[in-house]
């Protein structure tokens, strides 16, 4: 199949199924329903499983449990349906069991409304539960892309045991875009009759699926070897993209997702009139690039940095972990359900250039 | 000599952590000779409660997956809807199934997954030291509760085998007791039955297990079952509420 | 970025009257000729009933924010869409506007206005008003030129492809909207 | 003629078997096990029925039972 | 009355009722079941109400309905629980109420263990749940302390209007230290007339406690509002205390809660050889004290700073952004439940004084 | 001439945001009348669901706390033990309250919380667009069950008021409809006699409504009442299922 | 003679009341209100009895009923 | 740091052998003196069952770590804890054993062992050993000369407040193990 105009909703569940997953647990909530809704047509077809949950917290527990066995499994949900599923994702990390969740966000706090928003970015990047637990977070910003996070995302997390967590908002699932789903190659599930809940078959010694460590030392053991999985993820998955950051760019914007889109566009804009403006894309939330970031930041030329999301300011926290003293750090926000306009980040950008001097 | 009784294959040798005389063990064990009985250890997979049988797994003999506290039939669903050839089944406490686990066992049993509920009502939260469950009698004292549960403040014991009965998804509900041997072998007819269901890919499952908990309720052992008779018999009546065929 | 094509139209009415269909229609056909797509629905605070709109987002290379606050193109089919994006349309842009349920105008000068009576043509070609959206949607193509006529119509006949009997007089409801569309564009281009 | 055998340093003392005992041919010892328990020992063994009550009683699948011959079954197991 | 010898869960309960609060709901979690057991008793002495919810999830929906008739209310719970509660405590937040929330953090994830452990301190300073939210997060480092935080919280909370938690351990609700109730104020409840739902009486307009703004725009204000009393917390409420911080220090350990009482230990002993170390210990995690940390990381002698957990590494994160790259940043972590002895801190001290130079 | 009906008091002179002919609107009024009736507007708290009816409170005229999803039964129960003065009730539709809630709804029930719940059975999740809920029929096509909700797949639907009548703990538990005036005169009958059952402090209290979706349901809105009638009426049986004075 | 009286910008079109209505008093509009609905109007007001069944069905309290003398009440409200 | 008094005790036992309430006691008669103190029961992993133990540090000022992994000394009332602890104790410290249960000794020669026979006092002076932590709460008392005689009696006095009749026994097993405590430290002070 070559090109196709998809609803982001459709193209993030077909990419699932692209991508080897058969079964789904999820929950109603706007504007994500149609993830499942789309998957209970699908499913069916495809000799597939999809189950509508109670609730978020029954669908997470599905989750894990699906999970366990080994299978490819994913549900998705939005911001309050998420915070209900902390205690599952929390469980899914210490028994080392991977999945895939996709979190529309949605403007919080409470039952907040039902537009697009990034104000999840702490809940996800550092606590998607209690406990020391990361999952690898992936910030799409086209539908594309959604497809192909959705598509690296099970043997991400297959890789390290661990579930991936793809942070779309109200945009990116509502929209639609021409997808290409060829390009992303699909791989076979590895083998898990080492760990997962199978049935012994008579084959092998029985696989305990668990977080429970009563001896403290061996739940130390087990924190240390998630945290070196953690250091794992951060040596090797960190991705991001650079967007006209050349060697005379002044102001870099850090902006991820839907946001990301309409800096871009302001960034070429005001490139195209002489400023020296550049976009900095995280593309993976946790892990985050640190690293790139600073060296960045290390440059003579760039005089600023500025963060701009949709939320009052969370990512930027790791962005001015990242550029330390070495820069300053501006902010630009909506909330709300806002999506920041060309005009009102073209307005934020110029503001900030000439903080910094022009 | 012939042995007539002696640990199940499903059981590892290994001593339990449990306090002297607590029906858990009993339990453990009856499941764990249906599963020898029906040859099935090799493709059973159970969900252990958070709870005092948290650790169920040190000592039954087949795969297993730690569950959260109360949505063990959550888990177990997402288990069996994707190994459908696998036989699943919880083991879970009273505070475990019928307080925080509510919704999840009434919608497992409401859509008829094909699992199996083994259901320990103690009527007491044995692993955080004697809290009030939803089960534990009028009057009964608990860390919780320590004038004893006034039912005008907190309602009376919730019948988990009766609510769920009361679907029209079909299952097999029964409440049994492991208070003396004769319910014990009642006990294990049941669950071999409620595993039956599963394997003939028939209907949701439920056993429930009047059981005791000696140190909690501050009893021995032998006064526990006594206690067990004398007031939760009354209560919680046994018997078959509901059977695949019915209706 | 002059050898940059890039374009925009707001579909805008009462919910049921097709135009996210139109939209999709018109990403579609785009898509077919190679350009980079959106198409965005309404975000607005509205959950049901009342207005339904939304925006499609033409590129020759990928489309950068897909939220448009002022369009440079609308099609407006009732009054209250009318009022909310007349103002709000970029200066040189189309305005259709559906004359069968409006009966005002816009005040700018600085807009082309194209008013097309909708849902008298689809009752005349269908007996009712229900593809009202293709005449609307043949329209703005007409008086943008934004994508060829062959391709929005064979996305039409693509979407129809299961109910052929919707085909032809479809298509036909769209041409007569394409028509006036493209009358209303040499029209002004001869007087501007 | 039955046999019934405790394994001693398994048993915890909870004196379920004793009760469970149809023909009394269990009590509890006066000594402690390696866990620190009194536990149960046949003291009348040629009593015992092989009923597997006993057994079938104890939480901690401490009783084995084994027999030669016939043996009660008060109702199936 | 004078000093008692208290059970920590037991003085966090009798300062709850201290501090006026007769509506306690909860549900039984180790290490801190103790609290409710003991409100179960003295509730009713007080013509109070104890009510054990049905879950996490239940208790904290039914603080924040208590919560929004104006009620001191208070529950408690440990990791596991505290993660089914995102949800409502994001509601709460949204909707202004004022609660006290008591988290005994035990190892983690999942299930973990039931020992003391610092590793929620993620979620409860930056992701109580889904969308901008914070509480003030209070640490005690003693009993003394936990029944001051608590007497002070409701007041806090109230000021606010927004949920305080108080993140204690394993090791502050289980151990008897002395407590001095009488040294607290408690204060009078405020008039809630004005946003409470009590009934109009007929005397006012109806009130509406709520989370839901349908349009964006005013979604967006509320967040900006909102916003706002995180920055006058942020002003207002940054509690810290420093030991044996002085001229000569170098070598600053920065620990909280328990964890800070070892490290104490360690930094007297250590002071009194002669080796010139001090601590800083954050009384609120939020709002933490940016501030006053970087204004000691720019005194010449200090030439280093340490960040001492029961995690595998997460209040680091604040410390390096107060300190950004004017000092570097150690870190010693015990995990699992295990309290770091004086032993394992002393040397992890010397090593990195070593690592500065002496 | 005298005024024998018109908008009742507890009601402002709003506009509602429901679809055309969406018996949200008459069971509001319904509530609302008997508020007034009972001259509790002064004292009344209600506990919004999420769902359509979300908004309520911008219809009626008391104080208003908006629950999270499905937790309002125990929202409502913290309002109530922290204030037993006011008249507390809950609106939940059945995604709320069977779905998501059905821990909190059971839980509250058997606690023989004094509060009264409103119960809006349309057999469908309205606001999120019409996928399936716990009560949706047999065979009834939504946009998460698209050939129909099939049994075997995910169970019977769920009936709420039999399931929590059969809890030992003394309630009022009820099941009306909305689908002609007979049948909304009755409804209102029972709303009055729950919120009476609060205010003699004598027992929780459920009214479950029969209700239409007509837009998630594909149908006009008197197509819809009667589909209600000739599908709904047969499943979910008519009736008082409990009264506190019962056994 | 009882007076029903239909707010005709706060009816939705549902319908309802048209088919309650044992009188068939009530028919809908051809022209629409400032909502867009074709609403519900009494096309033959002498044949109300007042029995106000057709408020009770109004989902959107748009009926108002009034009456003078006797009314008809099908069952107690 | 010469003028500061600070001192620790671990007791440890078989759950059931009243080793909390004795620490609790200890705790009490600290406090009593105008210490800061601090009880901590013990952190390992067993859940239930086996073996129950706290630890009570005495401080003139606020008790800085409340974790003592090597007790200045220790009471033990069964051979698994005093396995666990005699190993542990610092030098000089004092090692209160319950003779009654346990035959062992300690072969450390750094440290003073105190054993005595608390089930054997508790039943002669009672009838049953259920107060056998009381002997060995006074003989670490007389042992360590941590706080005074006076001190702990009093703790005890209040503690049973409640039952008179249990008063004077067990005062008396309290002191016949603190003079057994008193005579081995006096001793050790002679001999070394
Ligand atoms: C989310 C969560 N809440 C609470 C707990 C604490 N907890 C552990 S077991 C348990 C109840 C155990 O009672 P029950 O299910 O009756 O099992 P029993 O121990 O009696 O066999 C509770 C409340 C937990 N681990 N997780
Ligand atoms: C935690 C959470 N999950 C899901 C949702 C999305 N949601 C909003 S309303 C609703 C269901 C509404 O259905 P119902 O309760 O039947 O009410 P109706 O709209 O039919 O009246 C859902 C799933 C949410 N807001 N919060
Ligand atoms: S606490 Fe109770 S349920 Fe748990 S093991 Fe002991 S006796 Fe059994
Ligand atoms: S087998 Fe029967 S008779 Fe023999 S000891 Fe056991 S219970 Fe007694
Ligand atoms: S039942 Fe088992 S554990 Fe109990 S006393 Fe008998 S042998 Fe021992
Ligand atoms: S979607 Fe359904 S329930 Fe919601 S307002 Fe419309 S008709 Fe009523
Ligand atoms: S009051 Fe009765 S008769 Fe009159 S219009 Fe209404 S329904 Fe018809
Ligand atoms: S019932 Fe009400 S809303 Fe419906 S048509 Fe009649 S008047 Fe209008
Ligand atoms: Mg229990
Ligand atoms: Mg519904």
């Amino acid at each position: 199949m070559a090109k196709k105009l998809m609803k982001g909703a459709e193209a993030i569940g077909e990419a699932a199924i692209r991508a080897g997953c058969r079964h789904y647990f999820g929950y109603p909530i706007t504007p994500q329903s149609e993830i499942a809704e789309y998957l209970s047509r699908r499913m069916p077809e495809v000799g597939g499983v999809f189950l509508q949950a109670e609730s978020e917290v029954a669908a997470s527990n599905m989750l894990f449990g699906a999970a366990a066995t080994g299978t490819r499994v994913m549900t998705s949900s939005s911001s309050p349906g998420i915070s209900l599923m902390a205690e599952a994702f929390s469980y899914m990390v210490g028994a080392e069991v991977p999945a895939v969740v996709v979190n529309a966000m949605r403007g919080g706090p409470g039952l907040g409304g039902i537009l697009p928003s990034q104000s999840d970015y702490f809940q996800a990047t550092k606590a998607n539960g209690h406990g020391d637990v990361h999952f690898i977070v992936l910030a799409p910003a086209s539908l594309q892309e959604s497809v192909e996070h959705v598509m690296m995302a099970f043997p991400l997390a297959e890789k390290y045991r661990n579930p991936v967590m793809i942070v779309a908002d109200g945009l990116v699932v509502q929209m639609m875009e021409s997808v290409d789903f060829d390009i992303v190659e699909t791989t076979d599930p590895p083998d898990v009759e080492d760990w997962a809940a199978t049935g012994t078959k008579g084959r092998r010694e029985r696989n305990l699926v668990k977080s429970l460590f009563l001896d403290p030392l061996g739940l130390e053991e087990h924190n240390r070897k998630l945290r070196r999985k953690y250091d794992e993820m951060e040596e090797n998955e960190v991705r991001y993209e650079e967007v006209l950051i050349e060697d005379d760019t002044k102001l870099v914007a850090v902006a991820y997702g839907t946001t990301s889109r309409v800096v871009r566009s302001v960034v070429e804009e005001l490139r195209g009139e002489g400023y020296p403006v550049g976009l900095f894309r995280p593309i993976t939330l946790y892990p985050f690039a640190y690293d790139r970031l600073r060296e960045i930041s290390k440059r003579d030329s760039v005089k600023g940095f500025m963060s701009i999301e949709m939320s009052t300011g969370q990512m930027i926290y790791d962005v001015r972990l990242a550029v330390q003293d070495l820069k300053p750090v501006g902010f630009f926000g909506r909330q709300g359900g806002i999506i920041p306009t060309p005009d009102d980040v073209r307005k934020a950008m110029l503001q900030e250039l000439e903080k910094l001097g022009g | 000599m012939v042995t007539i009784f002696t640990r199940p294959d499903s059981m590892f040798d290994t001593p339990t952590h449990y306090c002297p005389g607590c029906t858990h063990g009993v339990a453990h064990r009856l499941v764990a000779e249906v599963i020898d009985e029906l040859g099935i250890k090799d493709k059973t997979v159970g969900v252990a409660p958070v709870g005092c049988a948290v650790l169920i797994y040190n000592y039954m003999n087949t795969d297993f997956v730690e569950g959260s506290h109360g949505r063990a039939p959550a888990s177990a669903t997402g288990i069996k809807r994707s190994r459908p050839d696998l036989v699943v089944y919880t083991y879970q406490g009273d505070g475990d199934l019928a307080s925080i686990g509510a919704a999840e066992i009434v919608h497992a049993a409401n859509r008829g997954e094909k699992i199996t509920v083994v259901f320990i009502n103690n009527a007491i939260y044995g692993m955080t030291g004697g809290q009030m469950a939803p089960t534990t009698l009028p009057g009964q004292k608990t860390t919780t509760s320590p004038k004893g549960r006034d039912v005008n403040h907190i309602g009376y014991p919730i019948r988990m085998a009766e609510l769920l009965a009361t679907l029209k998804t079909p299952g097999y509900i029964v409440r049994s007791s492991l208070h003396d041997p004769y319910h014990i072998a009642m006990a294990k007819k049941a669950i071999k039955q409620a595993f039956i269901y599963q394997l003939e890919g028939k209907a949701f499952s439920m056993v429930e297990l009047l059981s005791t908990c000696p140190t909690n309720w501050g009893m021995t052992p032998y006064q526990a079952t006594q206690w067990l008779k004398e007031n939760m018999l009354q209560y919680y009546p046994l018997g078959v509420f509901k059977t695949p065929e019915d209706e | 970025m002059s050898d940059r094509f890039h374009n925009e139209v707001v579909f805008a009415g009462f919910g049921g009257q097709g135009l996210l269909t139109a939209g999709k229609l018109l990403a579609q056909a785009g898509m077919a000729e190679g350009l980079q797509v959106a198409w965005v629905p309404s975000y607005g605070p509205e959950m049901r009933g009342g207005t339904a709109s939304c925006t499609v987002v033409l590129d020759s290379v990928i489309v950068g924010s897909p939220i448009v606050p002022s369009p440079m193109n609308a099609v407006v089919m009732n009054l209250p869409s009318m009022k909310k994006f007349a103002p709000e349309i970029k200066p040189g842009g189309v305005l259709v506007i559906n004359s069968s349920l409006i009966e005002e105008r816009s005040d700018r000068t600085d807009i082309l206005q194209v008013p097309i009576n909708c849902n008298d043509i689809a009752i005349e070609v269908m007996g009712n008003s229900r593809s009202a959206n293709m005449a609307a949607l043949g329209a703005i193509v007409g008086a943008t030129d934004m994508i060829s006529y062959e391709s929005i119509e064979t996305a039409l006949r693509n979407l129809f492809a299961k109910k052929p009997k919707l085909v032809e007089p479809n298509v036909e409801i769209l041409k007569r909207g394409y028509e006036i569309g493209r009358a209303a564009r040499e029209k002004a281009a001869q007087e501007g | 003629m039955p046999n019934v055998i405790i394994d001693k340093d398994r048993c915890k003392g909870c004196e379920l078997c004793v009760h469970a005992c149809p023909q009394k041919v269990l009590e509890m010892s006066k000594d402690l096990n390696v866990k620190g328990y009194f536990y149960s020992k046949p003291v009348h063994p040629h009593k015992c029925i092989g009923c597997t009550m006993c057994a079938m009683m104890c939480p901690d699948t401490a009783i084995k039972v084994e027999v030669y011959g016939t043996r009660y079954r008060y109702f199936a197991y």
